[in-house]
């Protein structure tokens, strides 16, 4: 039996073939090595994202949540809900404390879920997945699988927004967060703590509604990760990793920069630290490669 | 009191021991300073030197004690002799501090240790220990003056504290101003609502209380006498006059509100729909009293709609209406629109304000207002027209900076109106060119038969309070003590507490009375200023300046000194031009003694003497300082604490220079408006009667330069001794004075 | 200030700042004896690290002259200082208090003669300039300290340093031995005036105080402006001691905030005015002040020295609360927000800002020894509850030196009552 | 009579209490204090102003100018960083309010149309509730076909580079577009929002009658 076990909540964003398949496959590797078993919440559903809004309403956003939740109570009994989308935890986080705090929102997402043969008896806690590996496992615990660490590579850490507001992980700071410079530091990088857009937006669902709003602010962030030295950044997000990657060329037509930094997730990282393959820390999911991690990985 | 026995005892301690030649200054002592008997010793302020000292004055007689050591600021435990007559050379801060410890420094340094040696000797024979002032009362009566609820507190917390009281209110009940409201904010967790006055409580406390007597429908018509001792008579409805006995009394006359006929442009005035806080005060009592619905006087309709403008006629630079800010209106203002949403939520309550004034926990009180539904906006009002329907007010909104922003149909408006004290007459008013007399002539409140008129002094805006952020109960009327709105503009809660304090200065007043002991600032001095009546020449100088009013004159035109009003500050021994004025321990002579004692090098020995009169408030402090930093002056000074520069008399300055000295320094504090003097007009007097002596150096022919006023705060410690410094190379670059060595 | 026992008739006082001084004071000059308790070395608290008071601009160590003088002439008065109190049992006239007294190392023989300090070499932060500067290990707290006497820092004690001190102290005045002593003191009431601490900047993230050098407090800045201070009274900002010409004060820092300090502190808006002054006193040519506010509370009387700031050109007035600020190259701060009136976004720069910080009880309602009603705040309440327990100054509510003066004045008042009933019953 | 001016008709001259009882957290906009932070902690809003940012339009909204409100651009310049909540000093939940309004303008159908956020926004609730996932490759395709096919061929060719780069990187599939991802019980979900949306209407049907 596993150390840590969890109900997994992936997110659309990390299935087979979507934008963070690549986080989902270095998690899964990360976790093998840890001994932390996820296990998918059956038929989950979307989250809703904060960008539903214009459609979703209040009680059609907390229902989608809660299904999952009802869910989890039914096939993973008393496990926690572990989610490594951003977007997710927070969607997922929101609706259990309006839940908890309402008990006529309580009342009527029942009354709805009914409709889905579900109900909810009671809540569960939902865990980003940087919160299982800060809390559960420790920064001694992970240190200690540490086969080739990632000398010499200098990291920016970039939280972004949702996992880092409103709720953020314990004993972190909204301006600035320590933990992915921590995490860093753990595997043998260099970290950049003075890096000042840890926590600038990148603009999140705009990148795609209103793209030259969204990559000006993707544009500073990119550049400070520049002017403090980084050959990368690292984000615990799909949509920051998304939007800070993607759109790097898009962003150097219009500005006449040159621009092409890896945006990793932490999970790839430690993957190569922990001696994986380029495969498994889904190097290959790179549209700017990290040739840096892919050479330790070769080694 | 036994013949007078001078010692004077010189510390070798604290560096004193090697940077002087103590045995030198004995000699000079018992030379120059004609002591019989003078001693050294190695740690003065130890307990075997004040034994020392304590044997001598138990078994050899010693009356009078000189101490060549420290300053008089420091270990004053030690150096603790209330029974004798005490003076203090101060060789540490004085010299030793202030000089650099060198060869060439070594001569002027003893010298100037030498001269402190002279001065201490001559001046502690010059004093005698006070014995404190004889002409005492003894009555332990309050008077209370306004049946508010400050005055209302003040009565009952002076009950409380075993003391009993006179309460005169003006009108038929007690409660005052706030006895009109129907609820007041609230003082406790969790400041949300509303809550009752307390004024009926109050009032029935007071009537309850055998140990107050309450004069109603009655006004003060005389006043006379000092604290501990004054007789005022009280007169009633009826045309009886009733005299007490009164030990202290304590002003509560609290505010009338500004009147809103005054605003026009607001609506004030032209329709029963538009009402000053008390207005809607009174609406909301009446709707208490049926179905507690509030409707609008015109049609008396429910109120559907009110808007509260603040600060009308209030914060008002023009100088049309009032400068001030009356501090409460805002969460008056929150509370009355509470009055509405409690009742009904679906009444639209707006309040219009430029700066939400809500203090401390009134935060919560705006917070539970908006939770409430009652909308804030920021933005001036411009106008109020009322109309048949609903009135119309149109504002400037500063956030959606709209500036012919309207809000119509609106059924009530109330104006946020401010207070205006009840401070009687203006005793310092001058009467401005052209106008006559003002159309309502102030009623004075307490009628005081004093030289200086009838009330108490005002401040500011009409305001009686303190000039002194750490000194809130200072007024210039011993004795007598002003509280609440009166004094200062207040809420309920605030005037509490101000007419709580008040209680106490004055029973501490009246118990300072009888023991013959000087008020604030010098608390506890017992020295009282002495007069030799047949020396007066009746100038009225002294009558006129002091601060305190704490002189009247006789029908012959004689100063009358009432001790018990005086605070000691010795202005009027400055003023006195025949210097019959003097106190025991502070006098023409100690001072002057002082001045004559200083030994004066010839004309050609290249050492300038200068006196410096400092203020034993800030100066002094200051040159302590300057010292314990070891920030360096000149050598050739002199320096004399004194009282306060309203005390200095020109003589101490004319014998100086006919001595010889080339120059003279007064350090006093910062007089003014924003006056810093702790006897409020004593630098300024000083000042005033200094810069007439310009004359008397003409006529001694000698430079305007060789003397200098000046300002001087108690952080100065780097700026003093620059000035000092800077102030002797001038004397130099003028030349010694022509009088040295006649 | 003598050695006398107290009894039940004895009024304690915790707190010498000018809220205690004060109640202790008028108490004893209304003839009841009074203890005098501070933890710290010297009586004073947070007036006497102001520079100056507003409105007069006059300075607090003035009225810390008039009542040290007070307080040396009147016999009634015993100072405990190093002193805590750490229980209060008992009930209204008749209390048994627990006062813990830090070893001063050093007794009465002192005279401030200095001779200690200049043996000892070991610096230590001056808590009295808010920790901008060191002091010697062998120090007096100020010059205007009451008892005048030095202390010796306990980082020393045990070290050749202190043996040093004691070798150069001719009056046998510095004891290494000394031993923190817990005392019994009797008591028939006792007035709590503890005064207020500043919120601690740390805690308002985006003003990136600690992160950023040239982000201080406003109680910094009177160190700052004070020649007593550790720049002499010179402004220069932190990072590299450049003329700070160009300060923007950021009111509400801390207070009205449900996520630092609910109430409002009254008195910081008053404060950042004056301190426009300062910056115009020693910056005449070309000091530059902006005042980001909510609401200007110059409350009451205060309105004609708002005007006054108003009139002049140096200083400008932004409703806002900033939101953030960064740091550019030159190490300025740059403050990032928008003016509420008419929507104008802004982010400037500024060689120094001055963070307005609250204020909150030193002492926190549920801290203070027996059953304290306190608001939410940590304020003490009057409450019947209390019994002979009154709070007096900025331990009862946010307030002004001048307020805080009256509610002394009134608790002393209180606390006569109580012994005056003590003494009547036992006569 | 439209959706819109019904609701105007309803709230007459009170808009605060249409959007307290509209608007999804619409009860908090009463507890603005006007301080700013908000509008100054806003990145949009730093990038490219907003014409009202968040305490502008709580003021607005007190003072009645309902037009104005709901057919602004502004909420829909949010995305979402929670800057705002966390600073605000009441503790508003601005981010919340902010989607509140929009989505009652949008409700009501006045937002503006041709808002690209507005249009995304319900493209992707559609289709992440269509089969109870999202497929990521529809919800392009139909962002850039939302003005047409010649405009979405446009929109998609500047999107090339990186459309193709995902596919290379295997986290684009474009066998998405025959179906993808999707919940297994979709019959249970479109059930259950379907309820959601009755129950909720029905609750501010209430509202409105009361």
């Amino acid at each position: 039996m596993a150390k840590h076990e969890y109900a997994f909540y992936p997110g659309c964003s990390s299935q087979k073939g979507a934008s963070a398949s690549n986080y989902l496959t270095s998690v899964e590797s990360m976790c093998k090595t840890l001994d932390v078993k996820l296990t998918e919440i059956p038929d989950w559903n979307c989250c809703g994202a904060s960008i539903g809004y214009a459609e979703a309403g209040e009680l059609p956003r907390h229902v989608m949540n809660a299904r999952n939740f009802a869910l989890s109570e039914k096939n993973l009994p008393g496990q926690e809900i572990v989610a490594t989308c951003a977007a997710c935890w927070l969607g997922a986080r929101e609706t259990r404390e309006r839940l908890t705090h309402s008990d006529t929102l309580m009342a009527d997402t029942k009354e709805a879920l009914k409709e889905a043969g579900l109900t909810i008896n009671e809540m569960p806690e939902i865990r980003h997945m940087v919160e299982v590996l800060i809390e559960d496992i420790g920064f001694d615990e992970m240190k200690k699988h540490v086969k080739k660490p990632l000398e010499g590579v200098k990291i920016a850490g970039y939280v972004g927004c949702q996992t880092n507001r409103p709720f953020g992980v314990d004993g972190e700071s909204f301006e600035n967060p320590k933990y992915l410079d921590n995490m860093v530091e753990m595997v043998g990088a260099t970290p950049i703590p003075e890096y000042d857009m840890k926590v600038t937006c990148c603009g999140g669902a705009l990148a795609f509604s209103e793209p030259d709003k969204a990559q000006a602010q993707i544009k500073d962030i990119i550049e400070s990760a520049y002017d403090h030295g980084a050959e990368m950044i690292v984000t615990p997000c799909p949509l920051c990793q998304a939007n800070v990657e993607i759109y790097q060329g898009q962003i150097n037509q219009k500005y006449g920069t040159k621009f092409n930094i890896p945006v990793m997730y932490y999970s790839q990282l430690m993957v190569v630290a922990y001696g994986g393959s380029a495969k498994e820390a889904a190097l290959n999911g790179q549209l700017i490669r990290a040739r840096r991690l892919e050479e330790i990985a070769a080694k | 009191m036994a013949e007078t026995k001078v010692a004077a005892y010189i510390c070798k301690g604290c560096g004193l021991g090697e940077r002087l030649d103590t045995d030198a200054l004995v000699k000079i002592a018992q030379k120059d300073g004609k002591v019989p008997m003078a001693k050294t010793h190695d740690f003065l302020c130890s307990a075997d030197g004040v034994a020392m000292i304590r044997n001598d004055v138990a078994n050899e007689g010693v009356t009078h004690i000189m101490i060549g050591a420290c300053s008089r600021r420091a270990k004053t435990e030690a150096f603790h002799f209330p029974e004798n007559a005490v003076a203090r050379a101060n060789l540490r801060e004085g010299v030793v501090w202030i000089r650099p410890d060198t060869e060439e420094a070594r001569e002027t340094t003893q010298d100037m240790a030498e001269d402190y040696i002279r001065m201490g000797c001559a001046e502690v024979k010059a004093m005698a220990a006070p014995g404190g002032n004889p002409n005492t009362g003894s009555s332990k009566t309050l008077l209370v003056v306004g049946g508010g609820v400050t005055g209302m507190t003040t009565a009952i917390e002076a009950s409380k504290t075993g003391y009993p009281v006179v309460l005169v209110e003006k009108t038929g009940a007690l409660g005052g101003m706030a006895g009109q409201l129907w609820k007041r904010m609230p003082v406790h967790e969790p400041f949300k609502s509303p809550a009752d006055t307390g004024v009926a409580d109050l009032a029935a406390q007071v009537m309850g209380d055998s140990n107050i007597k309450v004069y109603l429908n009655a006004t003060i018509a005389k006043t006379d006498g000092a604290p501990g001792r004054f007789v005022v008579q009280i007169a009633t409805e009826s045309g009886a006059t009733h005299t007490e006995d009164i030990g202290a009394i304590v002003q509560a006359s609290g505010f009338t509100t500004y009147d809103m006929n005054k605003l026009p442009e607001l609506g004030g005035g032209k329709s029963p729909n538009v009402v000053d806080q008390l207005g809607l005060e009174a609406l909301a009592k009446a709707a208490a009293a049926g179905d507690g619905v509030i409707r609008r006087p015109s049609d008396n309709q429910p109120v559907k709609s009110v808007v509260f403008v603040q600060c009308a006629g209030q914060r008002d630079p023009s100088g049309t209406h009032l400068a001030y800010c009356s501090g409460f209106c805002c969460n008056a203002s929150i509370k009355q629109a509470m009055y509405f949403k409690d009742a009904n939520p679906s009444v639209d309550t707006t309040i219009i304000y430029t700066d939400l004034r809500t203090p401390g926990n009134g935060e919560d009180f705006y917070r539970s207002a908006q939770e409430k539904g009652v909308i804030f906006t920021k933005g001036k009002v411009s106008g109020v027209q009322p109309g048949s329907n609903g009135s119309t007010v149109s504002f400037h909104d500063l956030i959606l900076d709209d500036a012919n922003a309207t809000i119509a149909d609106v059924d009530l408006v109330v104006l946020a109106t401010g207070q205006v004290p009840n401070s009687g007459v203006d005793i310092f008013a001058v009467p401005k060119e052209g106008e006559g007399e003002p159309e309502v002539k102030p009623i004075s409140i307490l009628n005081l038969n004093y030289r200086q008129g009838t009330d108490v002094p005002q401040l500011k805006q009409g305001f009686t309070d303190s000039h002194f952020i750490c000194f809130p109960y200072e007024t210039r009327r011993t004795g007598i003590y002003t509280a609440g709105p009166v004094r200062r503009p207040m809420d309920i809660a605030q005037a509490r507490e101000d007419a709580t304090g008040a209680a106490l200065k004055a029973i501490q007043a009246l118990e300072n009375a009888e023991l013959g002991r000087a008020a604030h600032p010098r608390s506890g001095d017992l020295s009282f200023p002495k007069v030799r009546l047949e020396g007066c020449t009746q100038c009225k100088r002294c009558t006129v300046e002091c601060p305190f009013g704490a002189i009247d004159e006789d029908e012959k035109r004689f100063p009358v000194f009432n001790e018990s009003r005086c605070r000691r500050c010795g202005t009027c021994m400055g003023a006195c031009p025949v210097r019959v004025i003097s106190f025991e321990n502070y006098s023409v002579n100690t001072v002057g003694a002082q001045v004559k004692a200083v030994d004066i090098p010839d004309e050609f020995s290249e050492k300038p003497r200068i006196l410096i009169l400092a203020c034993e408030n800030d100066a002094y402090p200051a040159l302590d300082m300057a010292a314990m930093n070891r920030n360096e002056y000149s050598a050739f000074v002199r320096v004399i604490p004194i009282r306060c520069l309203g005390s200095v008399n020109t003589i101490w300055v004319t014998d100086a220079l006919n001595a010889g000295y080339d120059g003279v320094m007064m350090m006093g504090c910062k007089s003014g408006d924003e006056y810093q003097c702790h006897f409020v007009k004593g630098s300024e007097l000083g000042r005033v009667r200094m810069s007439k002596i310009d004359d008397t150096l003409k006529t001694l022919n000698l430079e305007t330069e060789r003397v200098r006023d000046l300002e001087v705060a108690i952080t100065d410690i780097e700026r003093v001794p620059e000035m000092i410094n800077k102030y002797v190379e001038e004397l130099v670059a003028i030349g010694p004075s022509p009088f040295k060595g006649f | 200030m003598t050695e006398h026992v107290a009894t039940n008739e004895t009024i304690l006082v915790v707190g010498g700042g000018i809220s205690g001084m004060t109640a202790a004071l008028e108490a004893a000059e209304t003839g009841k004896n009074v203890v005098l308790v501070e933890k710290n070395p010297a009586l004073g608290g947070r007036t006497s690290q102001l520079y100056r008071y507003f409105p007069k601009l006059c300075h607090p160590t003035c009225g810390l002259e008039i009542n040290q003088r007070r307080l040396k002439n009147n016999p009634r008065i015993r100072v405990l200082t190093l002193a805590e109190v750490t229980g209060i049992e008992g009930g209204t006239g008749n209390y048994t208090v627990s006062v813990r007294v830090k070893p001063r190392y050093v007794n009465e023989n002192c005279t401030a003669c200095g001779e200690c300090a200049k043996a000892v070499s070991t610096e230590v932060a001056d808590p009295f300039n808010y920790n901008l500067g060191t002091h010697k290990a062998a120090y007096l707290p100020s010059s205007m300290a009451y008892p005048q006497r030095y202390v010796l820092d306990p980082a020393i004690i045990g070290t050749p340093e202190a043996d040093a001190a004691k070798a150069a102290c001719k009056y046998g005045a510095i004891e290494l031995d000394m031993q923190e002593e817990t005392l019994q003191v009797k008591a028939g009431a006792v007035i709590w005036a503890t005064g207020w601490q500043p919120y601690d900047a740390a805690k308002i993230q985006p003003y990136g105080y600690g992160r950023f050098k040239n982000v201080i407090t406003s109680v910094e800045f009177e160190r700052l402006a004070d020649p007593h201070g550790p720049t002499g009274g010179k402004l220069l900002r932190p990072s590299d001691g450049k003329e700070a010409k160009n300060v923007a004060f950021i009111q509400c820092a801390g207070s009205r905030d449900e996520n630092h300090l609910r109430h409002c502190s009254r008195i910081c808006c008053m404060a950042s005015l004056k301190q426009t002054h300062y910056v115009r006193e020693k910056y005449p040519e070309d000091g530059k002040s902006t005042i980001y506010y909510i609401d200007i509370r110059a409350i009451d009387r205060f309105e004609d020295f708002y005007q006054k700031v108003q009139a002049d050109p140096s200083v400008s007035f932004i409703k806002s609360k900033v939101a953030r600020i960064s740091e550019d190259e030159q190490g300025n701060p740059v403050c990032w927000g928008v003016n509420t009136e008419g929507y104008k976004r802004y982010t400037t720069p500024h060689d120094l800002v001055v963070l307005a910080v609250g204020m909150e009880p030193s002492v926190k309602g549920v801290n203070i020894p027996g059953h304290i009603v306190a608001d939410s705040s940590g304020f003490i309440e009057a409450d019947p509850a209390n019994g002979a327990v009154f709070g007096a100054g900025c331990a009862s509510n946010a307030l002004d030196v001048n307020r805080a003066v009256q509610s002394a004045t009134a608790a002393a008042l209180r606390a006569i009552q109580v012994v005056n009933k003590v003494a009547k019953a036992e006569a | 009579m439209s959706a819109n001016t019904a609701m105007a008709e309803k709230y007459r001259n009170n808009f605060l209490k249409e959007i307290e009882e509209q608007v999804e957290m619409g009860d908090w906009v009463k507890m603005c204090m006007q301080c700013g932070v908000c509008s100054g902690s806003c990145p949009t809003n730093f990038q490219s102003a907003w014409e009202h940012p968040p305490q502008e339009l709580f003021m607005m909204i007190r003072a009645g100018k309902r037009e104005e409100v709901l057919t602004t651009t502004s909420m829909w310049n949010c995305t979402s960083c929670y800057n705002c909540i966390v600073r605000c000093p009441r503790k508003l939940p601005i981010t919340h309010i902010m989607h509140g309004i929009a989505e009652y303008a949008h409700r009501l159908g006045v937002a503006p149309k041709m808002q690209p956020t507005r249009f995304f926004s319900g493209l992707f609730w559609k289709n992440a509730t269509k089969t109870g996932r999202v497929n990521e490759l529809k919800l392009s395709m139909g962002l850039y076909f939302k003005n047409g096919f010649g405009a979405g061929v446009k929109e998609g060719m500047k999107m090339k580079d990186v459309a193709l780069g995902l596919i290379k990187a295997k986290r684009l599939n474009p066998f998405e577009i025959l179906g993808g991802h999707t919940c297994k019980d979709q019959k249970g979900i479109q059930a259950m929002l379907k309820k959601a949306y009755e129950i909720e209407r029905s609750r501010k049907a209430a509202k409105t009658a009361g």
